[in-house]
């Protein structure tokens, strides 16, 4: 699984910092990454994340912001674990010094190698949890002097959680978030549709607690013959390292210690079919060397009892476009160059309520030479109070040595994930649309 | 009034950036993709101003958008508003619209007929004279740049005439523009070259640095393009040898020197065009021999522009028909190149000796390989344009006494070199084995080393060659090849298995020359005997004989392995059906029939062909059937080469 | 084709019409690409494709050749030194940002040096002459008209 | 501006020289301001290995990050620059390296700070020069036996580079011996890490028995599962996936505790219990637990695929292995394959390949309409690959074919050079396919026989000519068309060229009399491309002996073609599934060619 060393890069392959964790492949072999990364792009826009040389080392690569975190291996490592671990990586630095890019690397030099060592030997990641690495890899290390000592927790059974922690009160926030995936055709069919919820927590917590958490899941009313109100099934669920799995997998109890502040405890998803919330149609009427008009209707499909706020529909225009001019009665729209599209941004939206935007753009007589692209739409929103699944949290249980009592509070909201509408061919020579 | 308008046309500008300030903002972007925002809402305002036509800002935004454009984002759209910039009376607006012609219209030619057209139309119209022929010689200066940068063919036909007109201004500023502004026009519609030899001729007796470097510059390309002009140019050696003998006995003039030398520039041109003159003839170089050994001799080599000179006279000297004790010099001084230690004189003494020895005579021959070992030296230089160069001249140095000793050398070469060149390389080693090669074993032997390390690697020619190498050999011959490939397939497996050369040819030759793979008869292990460089053990087991079998289990390992490009695939159905008329064994026969039925169904369009009609072949009789796949017979243009060797 | 760049294209001129926008981008990245990798004792010339490479370093910016592979490789090189002489006379102890600033600037110093990728003047003085000379024009020119 | 470099400006030197006063100052933070200076020259690859020793000096400190630094500078020398190090030894070995190396494993292997013990033993064993072996080997026995976890983990791993330095030295003293008793240790992190080194020293090793799973070992193992980090369920799970159960029940024990790791949050977590689970698969210990395993496969995978997209692609790329080995994993999930506008190419062209795969007759009609509109995209290597799949739906689904067939026939009809030439290649496979069923749209195809540029798509289009020879009126003007090159033309057109030519005189012997006699001289004689020139002989001599035989030969009746499977062999296929989740099984390459594929071995280096 392992691997010989770890590099960051610039976009143009120049090495910020490294690592060689087994010394088994000499270091300027990096010099054969950024090669071999053009050259694929040559066939490919983007090539792909494993690429190797023909005196095969295999190079393992993300790109973050401006930088590349490779790994480099000779042997038959194991690719997810190294891919996972350079993210890891990322996470952590991003932890140490807010934005990880080329100047905190200069900045922090000192301290990503004491990271570096400390997050693999030998080419295996060690340990990877930013808040137990900061209990002994500090920025200010030196005020610490040799009080600096492992933590219990770098290899304890519970990894994640230094002991004697305390709170004058102890809260749990929880955040209920459902993301709708959706993908619809120029057609207006539903191509692909999926909800992936996260429940996310703030735990301040005293001590070593044990926590419960119970949801309406169908598996378990069905399990404990308990069949009242209404329970969602749940297709596949992911945890937090602090959850016990085999716990969860004998009878679908969801107990963990959890770690202090802030993380995911849980990711889950659905399958079901779900009427799109935001639905957006477009009509549009190219006049190539001229001009380009669109006409925007958006509707939104859920109960008029909810609102969704913050709603943006961005739509795709033309790299080249000029002059934008935009008639809508609600909401407000604004070209945005840098994204190639305009988008239209609405506060607040009513369920059940529909809008209408018209907007013209000018294109230059001199075509630019690039194919069209034709993105989709795409929409952004959140409904609070809401879950397009319907999962609800039942309890949530806390128990410590001490204890204590602890105040559990509860949010629940749908938002957008990867929610695109396919854009229609654009009419050409037509005049439906009038100009504005 | 008039104040309060002036202040209504400033409201626009306030609102647009300035150079400066986009300069600066683009330089704080801490990422690409805040470069890359930044740039686009800039280039959206840059769009939108241009749509409205706006006279004040069109300036600013032109060269604003060349700096982006410089940074490579679109800049297409900004194409018609230089055309419209230059159509503006004042100096610097035409500036920066040629400016943004050459850098912006290059290869668009749709729109340079545009600029064409502006150069006539616009400068016909309200300034009443053309840019061509302003008054002001910077503003001429310009269209010519532009011209000589970008000219199309047609502009160039529609300009030639004013271009014509300026080769002869008094002007010399415009003058040697004008004088590459021909060269362009030239390039791009050579049968206008008579038009301008004349007056460029005429540019020989100037005095003018400028103008002289220039009319030498075009009268080297007229040349080039055509030896009648050569001919007539000829008539200028004189002057040339002249203007070159001044340059080298001048004391320093300030205005013209490098490091102690003067005007190494005009220097080099004018051995450029005595290099072009002198080629094939004799008198013309008898003219330049005594200023030839001047500038040998008399340029200081301690800096790199006199070897830059040193490096031109070379090249005249070994071009042109010379003197034998001045190509000695010649000679000596590549020499001296080829030992220095700077890295790019190596490069140049390498690249010429490449040159030379393609056409040296035979004194110079034995001088080239007294460089032998240096250039072999060379190969491992850990410098790619050292080692690349070093790699052409190897070649060039082969002969029949020395070819056992590169090929070695070369054979390694092509293990350790890049993916990239190892076809290449490979091509020229069988080239040059078969040139040279002391006998036909090792040429069989050097071709066979050439497919197993880079076999995957190697274009068709190569696989082309090795079979007629073996086929026009006896049985013998057939012998030793068949049993070494196959042994060497079988015995070096994965590695083998990967090159795809290797195992078509090894295919190849198990299909043509099955009966003797497996035949016990004749003594293969004869040939070429006082080539062994092996054991006898080693041999022994590297020309291993097989059983009838032992052959078809290899074929169908391979053909069904991973390894089996459809490449091979269509190699190895062929040889199945020709061993279904070389092997006896009833069994075996089977074999290899079931295997070709089982791709009567592939995907492969030639495969599936293959595989069917080889099915329908084999349920023919026998006698018809050893017919049709007896053995093929041998190209005859390969006997005839064979022959010559 | 000269350019000159470090990590950053800061320059590009091109005096042919043979590449698309696409490949000549291309061109220029590969390019700089192998310079970059380039260690500093080794040659200054790199075979590219069908053409030759000759570049040379100035503080943190190389300048960039492109050119036949008949050309004089080290005549290109003085041609090169000859540019940054200018540049660095013109500008009175050139640095990057200067170029970047003044981009207008280095174009015409180099339309004054090479037309279609030929020297076309081997007099320093000449090319600051009418560097100067064309800057008098244009001030002239702003000074009677103060709004644009 | 005053920032930027003049371009004349002349360099400053003798930085080295500074820091090296610097280096020996009296004082202690001007010290460590100067190692950290160096540190950073090193990390930008200047060459400061002329400060060797006086770096080295600073390692007596009290400073832990002082002292890290200095190791850090230690271990970046003494690898790339061994030479520097061997000469240190020689020249001032007593004095300077060697004390203070035997000082970290002295007296840092002894700090009271099991942080500085650990480190101390970390760093020694990435020296990687042999004689620091003599050094290391008493703390390291030591620190296997710490009383914290911390330096065992770490020492645990250090046996593995000893033995990786010099095996025999690992196996003398006995450090196989210790790590695998701490196999029984009760720190799950130090039984993952010895795993590791175990597993790393087996594979390296010639003796088999130096990790064998038993039963004590399994229960142990099956424990620490539970309990490590997540990093050390990944080495445990693959473990597990190297040892074969005895029975249906123990391989169920183990199946019940692997499935929960199926939910682990850890996409490589996730992916390593799939191994398992695939393995166990293939070992078919009963239908009941097969199901069981078929059945939880499917939920994670496509979880999965939410996740960042350089891990979509490593789980894509195995669920292309997974489905040849199991088609029926997932077949409810298709639209989960769907690309998203906004996914990378590489993970575009691989949800393709599972698209394909997984397309069926109850899905065809929703996969032709995303192809469709994929063909519509601009990266060209996607809209060339959605084509193929057009193509190969119908050949995989006859019920489909009509309708992909007047998918391609609309996208020849775009005009967009590379589409049209794919479709050719694609229709020419349906033709073969479905003998006799879309001969209708012949004529269409030869339209643009002039755009034609690339051999498949020209030898696809001359295939056609010549299968239908006798019912193309002008074929024999048309295949003249190509042969006027015939020279120039790649192999694979030149071979089609002259079958196509054979078909055409069988068939209309009237019209081809003269090509046919034109190419096959051309092709025998005068061509040195030995295949060309075998199957030119062989056509001419059938067509001289018999021309019943030859019609018999030539046109014989294809049977229809068969779509292949899998993209890799079966052999392979088996092979890659043992190694899910590795390289191997991303490449699709056995992993014992990952070496590369050149001779060179790394010897060079």
């Amino acid at each position: 699984m392992v691997a010989s060393a770890v590099f960051i890069l610039d976009l143009k392959g120049k090495v910020l910092i490294s690592r060689n964790y087994r010394g088994d492949i000499p270091m300027s072999a990096i010099d054969k990454f950024m090669p071999l990364v053009l050259e694929v792009e040559e066939e490919q826009q983007t090539p792909s994340p494993i690429i190797s040389s023909d005196d095969g080392i295999n190079f393992l690569y993300i790109r973050h912001n401006n930088l590349f975190l490779v790994a480099m291996t000779k042997k038959n490592s194991n690719a997810a674990t190294i891919l996972l671990f350079l993210h890891k990586l990322c996470e952590v630095f991003a932890e140490y010094f807010k934005e990880l890019e080329e100047e905190s690397i200069r900045d922090n030099f000192v301290i990503i190698y004491e990271l570096l060592d400390e997050m693999m030997d030998f080419g295996y990641p060690q340990t990877t949890e930013s808040k137990i690495l900061q209990e002994y890899i500090t920025q200010e290390s030196y005020k610490l002097e040799k009080q600096a000592r492992p933590p219990m927790a770098v290899t304890n059974a519970v990894s994640w959680r230094s002991e004697g922690i305390k709170y004058r009160k102890n809260e749990v926030f929880l955040d209920v978030i459902e993301s709708v995936n959706l993908l619809v055709n120029a057609n207006g069919n539903v191509v692909r549709s999926e909800i992936l919820g996260a429940i996310k927590m703030k735990c301040y917590l005293s001590g070593m607690p044990d926590v419960r958490l119970g949801l309406n899941d169908k598996v378990m009313f069905e399990n404990t013959g308990r069949a009242k109100g209404k329970a969602i099934e749940m297709e596949d669920v992911k945890f937090h390292q602090c959850v016990r799995l085999a716990r969860f997998e004998n009878d679908r109890t969801i107990s963990f210690i959890p770690p202090d502040g802030e993380f995911e405890l849980m990711s889950y998803r659905l399958n079901t079919e779900v009427k799109p919330l935001i639905w957006t149609e477009a009509v549009i009427e190219s006049h190539p060397g001229s001009r380009i008009e669109y006409l925007i209707k958006a509707k939104a499909q859920f109960k008029r009892r909810s609102t969704a706020n913050n709603v943006e529909i961005v739509v795709p225009v033309p790299e080249d476009a000029d002059s934008p001019k935009f008639d809508t009665k609600i909401g407000y729209c604004q070209y945005a160059p840098e994204k190639n599209s305009f988008v239209w941004k609405i506060k607040q939206f009513p369920g059940g309520r529909e809008f209408t935007l018209r907007a013209h753009f000018g294109l230059p007589s001199v075509k630019n030479e690039d194919p069209d692209k034709r993105p989709p739409i795409s929409v952004k929103f959140e409904i609070p109070y809401f879950t397009i699944s319907g999962i609800q949290v039942r309890y949530l249980k806390v128990v410590d040595k001490s204890g204590y009592q602890a105040f559990p509070w509860v949010r629940y909201i749908t938002q957008n994930g990867d929610y695109f509408l396919r854009m229609p061919e654009p009419l050409r020579g037509s005049n439906k649309l009038p100009e504005i | 009034m008039e104040q309060l308008n002036q202040f209504a046309k400033m409201i626009p500008k306030l609102g647009t950036t300035r150079l400066k300030d986009l300069i600066k903002s683009i330089r704080a972007c801490k990422t690409a993709a805040d470069e890359r925002a930044v740039i686009a809402k800039e280039s959206a305002n840059i769009r939108t101003a241009f749509k409205e036509e706006n006279n004040e800002t069109r300036y600013i935004n032109v060269s604003k958008l060349l700096y982006i454009h410089m940074l490579g984002y679109p800049a297409h759209f900004g194409q018609i508003e230089c055309l419209k910039l230059v159509a503006s009376p004042r100096f610097s607006d035409k500036r920066l619209a040629y400016l943004g012609i050459m850098l912006l219209l290059d290869e668009n030619q749709e729109t340079l007929t545009l600029v064409t057209n502006c150069l006539k139309k616009y400068g016909d119209g309200a300034g009443g004279r053309r840019d061509m022929n302003n008054s002001n010689m910077f503003i001429v200066g310009l269209a010519l740049c532009t011209l000589g940068n970008i000219a199309s063919q047609e502009m160039a036909r529609d300009l030639s005439s004013e271009v014509e007109r300026l080769l002869g201004s008094t002007n010399s500023y415009l003058r040697k523009k004008a004088a590459l502004c021909a060269l362009r026009i030239i390039r791009k519609v050579p049968d206008l070259v008579e038009n301008f030899l004349e007056r460029t001729q005429a540019l020989l007796s100037e005095r003018n640095h400028g103008v002289l470097l220039t009319g030498v510059t075009l009268l080297t390309e007229m040349c080039q393009m055509s030896p009648q002009i050569t001919a007539v140019v000829r008539e200028n050696v004189p002057i040339l040898v002249r203007h070159l003998k001044t340059l080298v006995t001048a004391g320093s003039s300030p205005e013209h020197d490098v490091g102690g030398i003067t005007d190494p520039f005009l220097q080099v041109k004018i051995l450029r065009l005595l290099h072009v003159l002198g080629a094939g003839d004799v008198r013309a170089s008898e003219a330049m021999n005594d200023v030839l050994a001047q500038v040998a001799t008399s340029t200081e080599a301690s800096k790199n522009v006199g070897n830059a000179i040193l490096y031109e006279t070379v090249l005249t000297i070994m071009n042109i028909e010379s003197e034998s004790s001045l190509r000695v010099l010649g000679i000596n001084i590549l020499g001296r190149f080829l030992s220095n230690r700077d890295n790019n004189i190596k490069y140049v003494a390498l690249t010429t000796l490449t040159k030379t020895s393609q056409t040296a005579a035979a004194t110079d021959a034995s001088a080239l390989q007294r460089h032998r070992s240096t250039v072999l030296e060379c190969l491992r230089d850990p410098d790619i344009s050292i080692r690349r160069r070093a790699l052409d001249l190897s070649f060039y140095l082969i002969n029949a006494t020395n070819i056992r000793i590169l090929m070695r050398e070369l054979l390694s070469f092509l293990e350790v070199a890049e993916a990239d060149v190892k076809s290449s390389i490979a091509t020229r080693i069988c080239d040059y084995a078969g040139r040279y090669r002391p006998n036909k074993r090792w040429e069989i032997d050097t071709v066979t080393r050439v497919l197993r390390v880079a076999g995957a690697y190697v274009d068709q020619s190569v696989i082309n060659h090795f079979i007629k190498l073996v086929s026009t050999g006896d049985t013998a011959v057939h012998q030793y090849t068949v049993r070494k490939l196959y042994n060497i397939v079988k015995n070096e497996g994965e590695v083998a298995h990967v090159q795809e050369g290797l195992l078509q040819a090894a295919f190849w030759c198990i299909g043509e020359y099955g009966d003797v793979l497996v035949s016990s008869s004749t003594g293969a292990l004869g040939f070429g005997i006082e080539e062994d460089a092996e054991t006898d053990a080693k041999k022994a087991d590297a020309l291993a004989m097989p059983t009838e079998s032992e052959v078809l289990d290899l074929v169908a390992a391979i053909l069904r392995g991973p390894y089996a490009t459809n490449c091979v695939k269509e190699y190895t159905v062929t040889c199945l059906v020709k061993l279904c008329a070389r092997f006896t064994q009833p069994a075996v026969l089977e074999q290899a029939k079931a295997l070709i039925a089982r791709y009567r169904v592939n995907i492969e369009v030639e495969i599936q062909q293959r595989a069917v009609e080889f099915t329908q072949i084999l349920e023919l009789d026998r006698e018809t059937r050893v017919a049709l796949l007896e053995p093929m017979p041998v190209l005859e243009s390969a006997v005839a080469e064979e022959a010559l060797k | 084709m000269i350019d000159l760049q470090k990590r950053k294209i800061r320059l590009t001129k091109w005096f042919t019409s043979d590449w698309s926008p696409k490949e000549k981008s291309k061109i220029v990245r590969d390019v700089s690409q192998t310079v970059l990798a380039r260690k500093a004792k080794m040659c200054n010339v790199l075979e590219f494709k069908e053409f030759k490479v000759v570049y040379r370093r100035y503080a943190s910016l190389f300048f960039v050749v492109g050119t036949d592979v008949d050309e004089n490789e080290l005549l290109m090189l003085e041609i090169i030194h000859r540019y940054v002489e200018v540049l660095d006379k013109w500008f009175m102890n050139v640095c990057e940002l200067d170029i970047i600033f003044n981009f207008q600037q280095a174009y015409t110093i180099m339309d004054e040096l090479l037309i279609g990728g030929e020297l076309q003047d081997t007099s320093k003085r000449a090319v600051l002459n009418t560097l100067k000379r064309i800057d008098e024009t244009e001030k002239q020119e702003a000074a009677n008209q103060p709004f644009i | 501006m005053a920032t930027a470099p003049r371009f004349f400006a002349t360099n400053k030197k003798g930085e080295n020289f500074e820091l090296k006063a610097d280096l020996n100052s009296e004082y202690r933070d001007k010290r460590k301001e100067t190692v950290k200076k160096v540190i950073a020259n090193m990390t930008i690859g200047k060459d400061v290995s002329s400060l060797f020793a006086d770096v080295v000096k600073n390692m007596q400190t009290e400073d832990l990050e002082l002292k890290k630094l200095v190791y850090l500078y230690l271990i970046n020398y003494a690898k790339s620059q061994p030479e520097l190090v061997i000469l240190a030894v020689n020249t001032f070995v007593k004095r300077v390296l060697l004390t203070n190396s035997s000082r970290i494993s002295i007296q840092d292997s002894d700090d009271p700070n099991p942080l500085i013990r650990a480190l101390a033993i970390r760093t020694m064993g990435c020296l990687r020069v042999e004689k620091i072996v003599d050094y290391l080997l008493e703390p390291l026995k030591k620190g296997l036996k710490d009383e914290d976890p911390y330096v065992r983990k770490t020492a645990a791993l250090c046996v593995a580079k000893l033995f990786d330095l010099n095996p025999g030295i690992a196996i003398d003293n006995g450090l196989i011996a210790i790590l695998q008793d701490m196999l029984s240790d009760r720190n799950p992190m130090v039984i993952a890490n010895a795993v590791s080194a175990l597993q790393e020293i087996s594979e390296a090793s010639v003796q088999k028995d130096i990790f064998v799973i038993n039963d004590a070992l399994l229960q142990k193992l099956l424990a620490a599962l539970n309990e490590c980090t997540e990093w050390g369920q990944i080495c445990i799970l693959n473990s597990l996936s190297g040892y074969r159960p005895r029975d249906v029940r123990e391989a169920a024990d183990i199946i019940e505790r692997v499935v929960p790791r199926l939910q682990h949050v850890n996409a490589s977590v996730v992916l390593s219990a799939v191994k398992v689970l695939m393995i166990y698969l293939s070992h078919s210990f009963s239908d009941e637990l097969d199901g069981t395993i078929v059945r939880k496969l499917a939920p994670p995978l496509v979880t999965l695929i939410s996740s960042e997209p350089e891990i979509q692609y490593v789980v894509l790329r195995n669920i292309n292995l997974i489905l040849q080995k199991r088609p029926d994993v997932l077949t409810q999930e298709i639209r989960v394959f769907f690309t998203k506008y906004n996914d990378p190419p590489y993970v575009k062209l691989e949800k393709l390949e599972v698209v394909i795969k997984l397309c069926s007759e109850a899905n065809v009609d929703q996969v032709l309409s995303e192809l469709k509109e994929y063909a519509n995209e601009v990266d060209v290597d996607f809209v060339r690959k959605s084509v193929r799949a057009i193509g190969r739906c119908a050949i995989k689904i006859p019920a489909a074919s009509d309708k992909c067939v007047h998918a391609l026939l609309d996208l020849i009809k775009t005009g967009i050079n590379y589409i049209v030439q794919e479709s050719i290649v694609v229709i020419k496979d349906i033709f073969r396919k479905y003998p006799h069923k879309y001969e209708g749209i012949i004529p269409a195809l030869c339209q643009n026989l002039e755009s034609l540029d690339e051999p498949d798509a020209k030898s696809s289009l001359i295939w056609i000519i010549g299968e239908y020879a006798d019912r193309i009126e002008n074929a024999s003007e048309l295949l003249e068309h190509f042969l006027e090159n015939f020279k120039d033309e790649a192999s694979k057109v030149q071979l089609q060229l002259i079958t196509a030519t054979v078909k055409l005189f069988l068939k209309r012997p009237g019209s081809a009399q003269d090509i046919v006699q034109r190419v096959l001289q051309g092709a025998s004689q005068a061509n040195d491309n030995p295949d060309i020139r075998d199957r030119a002989y062989v056509y001419r001599r059938l067509l001289l002996s018999n021309p019943q035989v030859a019609k018999a030969v030539v046109l014989a009746e294809k049977p229809p073609i068969e779509l292949e499977t899998g993209t890799v062999s079966e052999s392979l296929l088996d092979e890659l599934i043992t190694n899910i989740s590795s390289l191997a099984s991303v490449y699709h390459k056995s992993p014992a060619l990952l070496g590369g594929s050149s001779f060179v071995d790394m010897s060079q280096y």
